[in-house]
């Protein structure tokens, strides 16, 4: 038995690879950011590693954001959303799904632009690990928040539903630069870590059930 | 005061009591404060600007966490009136935060000798302050009052998680900004003819909150209620 | 193969008993002060339809959506019962809706569009080309976003086929579609009707298939 | 006698202007974008009027590039763009309202919202006035710029979008930091100025005929 | 007023010189190596209307974009004529065009939606409101976002009138409409024809309207 999240997933992945844009756009913003500093800054190695962790995340943060404004408005223009609702599954179980579609999609790729991002900030070779396992966690809480942000503003202006998002990204913003620098001192950062799972553990259920009662605010 | 018309001829009693209250209480904190409390042993007297900046930090705070009670009302129970008063605080939580982020940097000038500094308190702070404007562009942008309400209380809810943030900013990370003095739980470290003026001041602010809270209340109900018949009969005992 | 079998079981069990699939009382919605509609009543039992006619406005849209659980009611009530059970809930029932918008993805092709439909079994690519030939559509590997209004219309009505569904709530099924397409969605009705399953369909004016009509 | 042109500029500022979270909003924007950095890369003063320049232009072409994306989106799904085409103006024209109204709507409250950051990036005084010119100028160009790709992504080749716009505002960013920097260190910066404005004299035309081109492939 | 005396005017030009306003000779357009229409062949003249008649996907909205310049054809040739000038470029035209896609805007209201439309000349509220109520709608602050189909439909019927436009080119005019709306609209085709008006409709099934056919 074939269950609408997984076809649901498929659709939504079969779309995404069809129109490149939706992965490659937040993978160059990415890249464009973080070259930037180098350029701006002049190529000290010393002033750039120190900085690195914090571009890292900035960028990441950026390209997420980027990504995630429109994921709900060609469903609710042409009517897939309703199927949402008419649907067997709960609704924040599909939600959960178009966050975690639209992750791997945008989110995933980062991971990859960040290793080449390490190398051309000087990022000491240790910390790449921190560095990941920081960016897996924090761009898939910016994708929840995203998808918040969206559903509030379904069908308004995109750089509304940023507004609404970004104030919200700042701790993960600090965590995700902590464990990282944390990680260039040698020091202990599964604390930060644990954080951020914390927020991920309390925002996918409670993001989502947010989502889906912002979703249907366009119902009425 | 289940019923709008009946809550607004109610109000306007209860508007006269509240505007006279927090004007004589506001006078009175501010006179004492300004005028009769001694000057700060360091700062001279550039510290009296604490009556309004502290008033109006935790104005700025309490509303929002007014909010997001009325916020979770709304969700929950669906109740209008609660999201018409989410509505009707936003701007005036928004206002005392920018009041707060103003007087702030006109103390930070003679003091820190800088207008702003990124520490966490007044960055968090300023986060507050996009959230409230977060808050109000989302609702500017749904034209149905009802879902805009809704809308907002679900941000609302959300963002309360700030407050505690501002909060503790000063204990968890060092900064250049002053640590609570206020405390629930302790005696507070100020001497009292300091202390009692700020503590009449915190008062009259909240009179003022209910004040406007009241008066923007009675605007939006009588927005909404635009097409009913009391609201003509209102407008047209007024005109 | 399969398709057939469980239409065929689940028809057997609605035999038995004929309480209906849906019980509608005193349905009221308000629009700005005005009645859309007040005080419906009416029931949907297996195999039988539903015609629910009226003018531009008139609030067709909005009943079928209310009917959905898309949007509430001002007044009244629904029930979605069953031979064994009696729900409240639409969640657990199995419906298909069909509104004016589509749900047809430009980026994807008539086959995929069919394919990635919410349905309670695995479909196979016969099955699927098996309904697109059906509604009379020819190319299965044609982008959505090359077809004319009518045939994407008509990729929304080979969906009614790769399951079963109690009842299907169709908004306006007989407009943008020409004489050819209009007699095959009666001859499916009809067909559909057979296996159990009932229509809700809106218009403006009666379709000549055999139903219960109400004015709105 | 009242030409499209004007009704076009009539009707697009209403919509934006129905609700004030439209100007409003990529102020806010910008100005947390901006709050990102001290808070990743550390509050030191001189690090921050340092990177200052770049900060400023970052932030602003993001919220320019989040503005614009969706600029003709909903004129082709609606059949307005339809009307643009069969209309008696030169379509061309009418791309230029788009264009020039969205970045009144958009580009002109970042001009506002630079002056704040500036003071809490702690950018020297002096070079202001530089800043304010060289954005008028870059987000003008990267308004242009976000246009043509926005056209481009209504088709099916929306790969190229992502892949012609980020590349090409490169240079505003790049150009517009110079601007920036050379007056913080006094030193001359017109022919940075000439530059930009240089590539939005070519800029207009060009990319206003190259977008009507895009916009016309998804007739095909 | 002004309206009304640039009608009469028009139409006083026009009757002098009975030249087409449009002239279609050898028309083809292919998909994928499949004819949609091959050698087409059919003149507009001012006050007489055509039908295109086809089922769905057999290229009526195709052939329509075509005449409009919207979209290439594959072979022949389109003119433009008028009682002076023989252009070849429909942009120096006055035509109409009414999609599947009606170009209503949500964030605006009825009377915005009207207002704002391609025209002539100024247009005053009483001619909008005029408009509005001739198309049946009733309250012209209502946003567009809380209307039904037909509903919008109708905004786009009421910017008809607005302006006077030589050829109008309307796909599918009676899809999503009720009884009244549709005779409302063949009212109002016979009322623009007798001001020298051209309509170009396209349909599944003759629609009654006084019109040479074609079928495609
Ligand atoms: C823009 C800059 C500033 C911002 C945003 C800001 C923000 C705040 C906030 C949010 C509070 C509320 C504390 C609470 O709720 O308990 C507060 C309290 C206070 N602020 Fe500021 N502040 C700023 C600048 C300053 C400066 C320059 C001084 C003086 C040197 C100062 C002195 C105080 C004091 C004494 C308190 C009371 C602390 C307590 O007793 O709890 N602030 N400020
Ligand atoms: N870009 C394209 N590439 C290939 N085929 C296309 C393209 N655009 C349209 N077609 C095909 O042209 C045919 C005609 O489409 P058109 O929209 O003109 O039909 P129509 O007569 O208006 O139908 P309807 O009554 O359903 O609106 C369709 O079969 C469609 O698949
Ligand atoms: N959110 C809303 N606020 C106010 N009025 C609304 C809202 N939504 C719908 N309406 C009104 O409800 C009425 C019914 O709309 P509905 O879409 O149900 O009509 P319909 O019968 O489906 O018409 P059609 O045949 O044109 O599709 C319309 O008059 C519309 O203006
Ligand atoms: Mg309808
Ligand atoms: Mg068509």
């Amino acid at each position: 038995m074939k269950s609408w999240t997984y076809i649901l997933l498929k659709r939504d992945l079969l779309i995404a690879f069809r129109r490149s844009a939706t992965y490659i756009t937040p993978l160059i913003f990415f890249l464009i950011v973080i070259t930037f500093f180098p350029l701006a800054l002049g190529p000290q190695e010393k002033l750039l590693s120190s900085l690195a962790p914090g571009v890292i995340w900035i960028a990441a943060l950026l390209a997420s954001l980027l990504a995630v404004e429109t994921i709900f408005n060609e469903d609710f223009r042409d009517g897939t959303l309703d199927s949402f609702f008419i649907s067997l599954e709960p609704t924040f179980i599909l939600v959960f799904v178009k966050v975690f579609i639209h992750w791997l999609i945008t989110g995933l790729p980062l991971l990859l632009a960040s290793c080449v991002a390490a190398l051309v900030l000087y990022l000491p070779f240790e910390s790449v690990s921190a560095m990941i396992l920081s960016l897996i966690l924090g761009t898939f809480f910016m994708s929840l928040l995203g998808a918040l942000g969206a559903a509030l503003s379904l069908g308004k202006s995109a750089i509304l539903s940023a507004v609404i998002v970004l104030p919200f990204s700042i701790p993960t913003l600090l965590m995700g630069t902590s464990v990282i620098a944390s990680a260039i001192n040698n020091q202990e950062y599964t604390g930060f870590l644990m954080i951020m799972g914390g927020m991920l553990a309390i925002g996918i259920p409670a993001i989502c059930l947010l989502t889906v009662e912002a979703l249907l605010l366009s119902y009425d | 005061m289940g019923s709008p018309p009946l809550f607004y001829r109610w109000s306007s009693k209860a508007l006269v009591w509240l505007g006279v209250s927090s004007i004589i209480t506001l006078s009175l904190g501010l006179f004492m404060g300004i005028g009769l409390s001694p000057a700060d042993y360091k700062q001279g007297d550039v510290y009296r600007i604490i009556y309004i900046h502290v008033p109006s930090a935790i104005m700025g705070e309490s509303i929002f966490i007014f909010m997001a009670l009325c916020g979770f009302i709304n969700i929950i129970w669906r109740a209008k009136i609660s999201g018409m008063l989410l509505k009707a605080a936003a701007p005036i939580g928004m206002s005392f935060v920018l009041l707060v982020l103003t007087t702030g940097s006109i103390w930070g000038k003679p003091t820190w000798g800088t207008w702003w500094v990124w520490d966490a308190r007044l960055t968090s702070t300023l986060i507050l302050f996009f959230i409230y404007a977060a808050l109000i562009g989302l609702h500017s942008t749904i034209e149905d009052k009802i879902k805009a309400d809704r809308a907002v209380s679900i941000l609302a809810i959300v963002g309360v998680a700030i407050i505690p943030v501002i909060k503790k900013s000063v204990d968890w990370w060092q900064t250049l900004h002053q640590p609570s003095t206020f405390k629930l739980t302790s005696a507070p470290s100020m001497s009292p003819e300091m202390y009692q003026p700020l503590l009449i001041c915190v008062i009259g602010f909240y009179l003022v909150f209910a004040f406007i809270l009241t008066l923007n209340l009675r605007n939006e109900i009588l927005e909404r209620e635009s097409s009913k018949k009391w609201v003509k009969e209102v407008i047209g005992n007024q005109s | 193969m399969s398709l057939r079998f469980s239409y065929v079981k689940l028809f057997g069990k609605i035999a038995l008993s004929m309480l209906p699939y849906l019980k509608v009382e005193n349905l009221s919605c308000f629009r700005s002060d005005k009645a859309l509609f007040q005080d419906l009543k009416f029931d949907v039992l297996p195999g039988q339809n539903l015609e629910i006619l009226g003018s531009n406005g008139s609030g067709k849209t909005t009943l079928l959506r209310i009917l959905l659980g898309l949007l509430k009611p001002d007044a009244g009530s629904i029930f979605w019962l069953d031979d064994q059970q009696n729900y409240n809930n639409y969640r657990t029932f199995s419906c298909f809706y069909q509104g004016h918008q589509l749900a047809v993805k430009n980026l994807l092709t008539v086959a995929e569009n069919i394919q990635m439909t919410k349905a309670s079994k695995n479909i196979d690519i016969e099955a699927i080309s098996k309904c697109i030939s059906r509604v009379g559509l020819i190319d299965p590997h044609e982008y959505a976003s090359n077809l004319s209004v009518g045939q994407r219309k008509r990729i929304s009505i080979a969906r009614w086929l790769l399951d079963f569904h109690k009842i299907y709530f169709i908004d306006e099924p007989f407009s943008a579609l020409d004489d050819e397409a209009t007699q095959l969605i009666q001859d499916l009705i009809l067909d559909l009707n057979s296996k159990g399953s009932s229509f809700v369909i809106t218009g403006h004016r009666s379709s000549g298939i055999e139903a219960t009509h109400i004015n709105i």
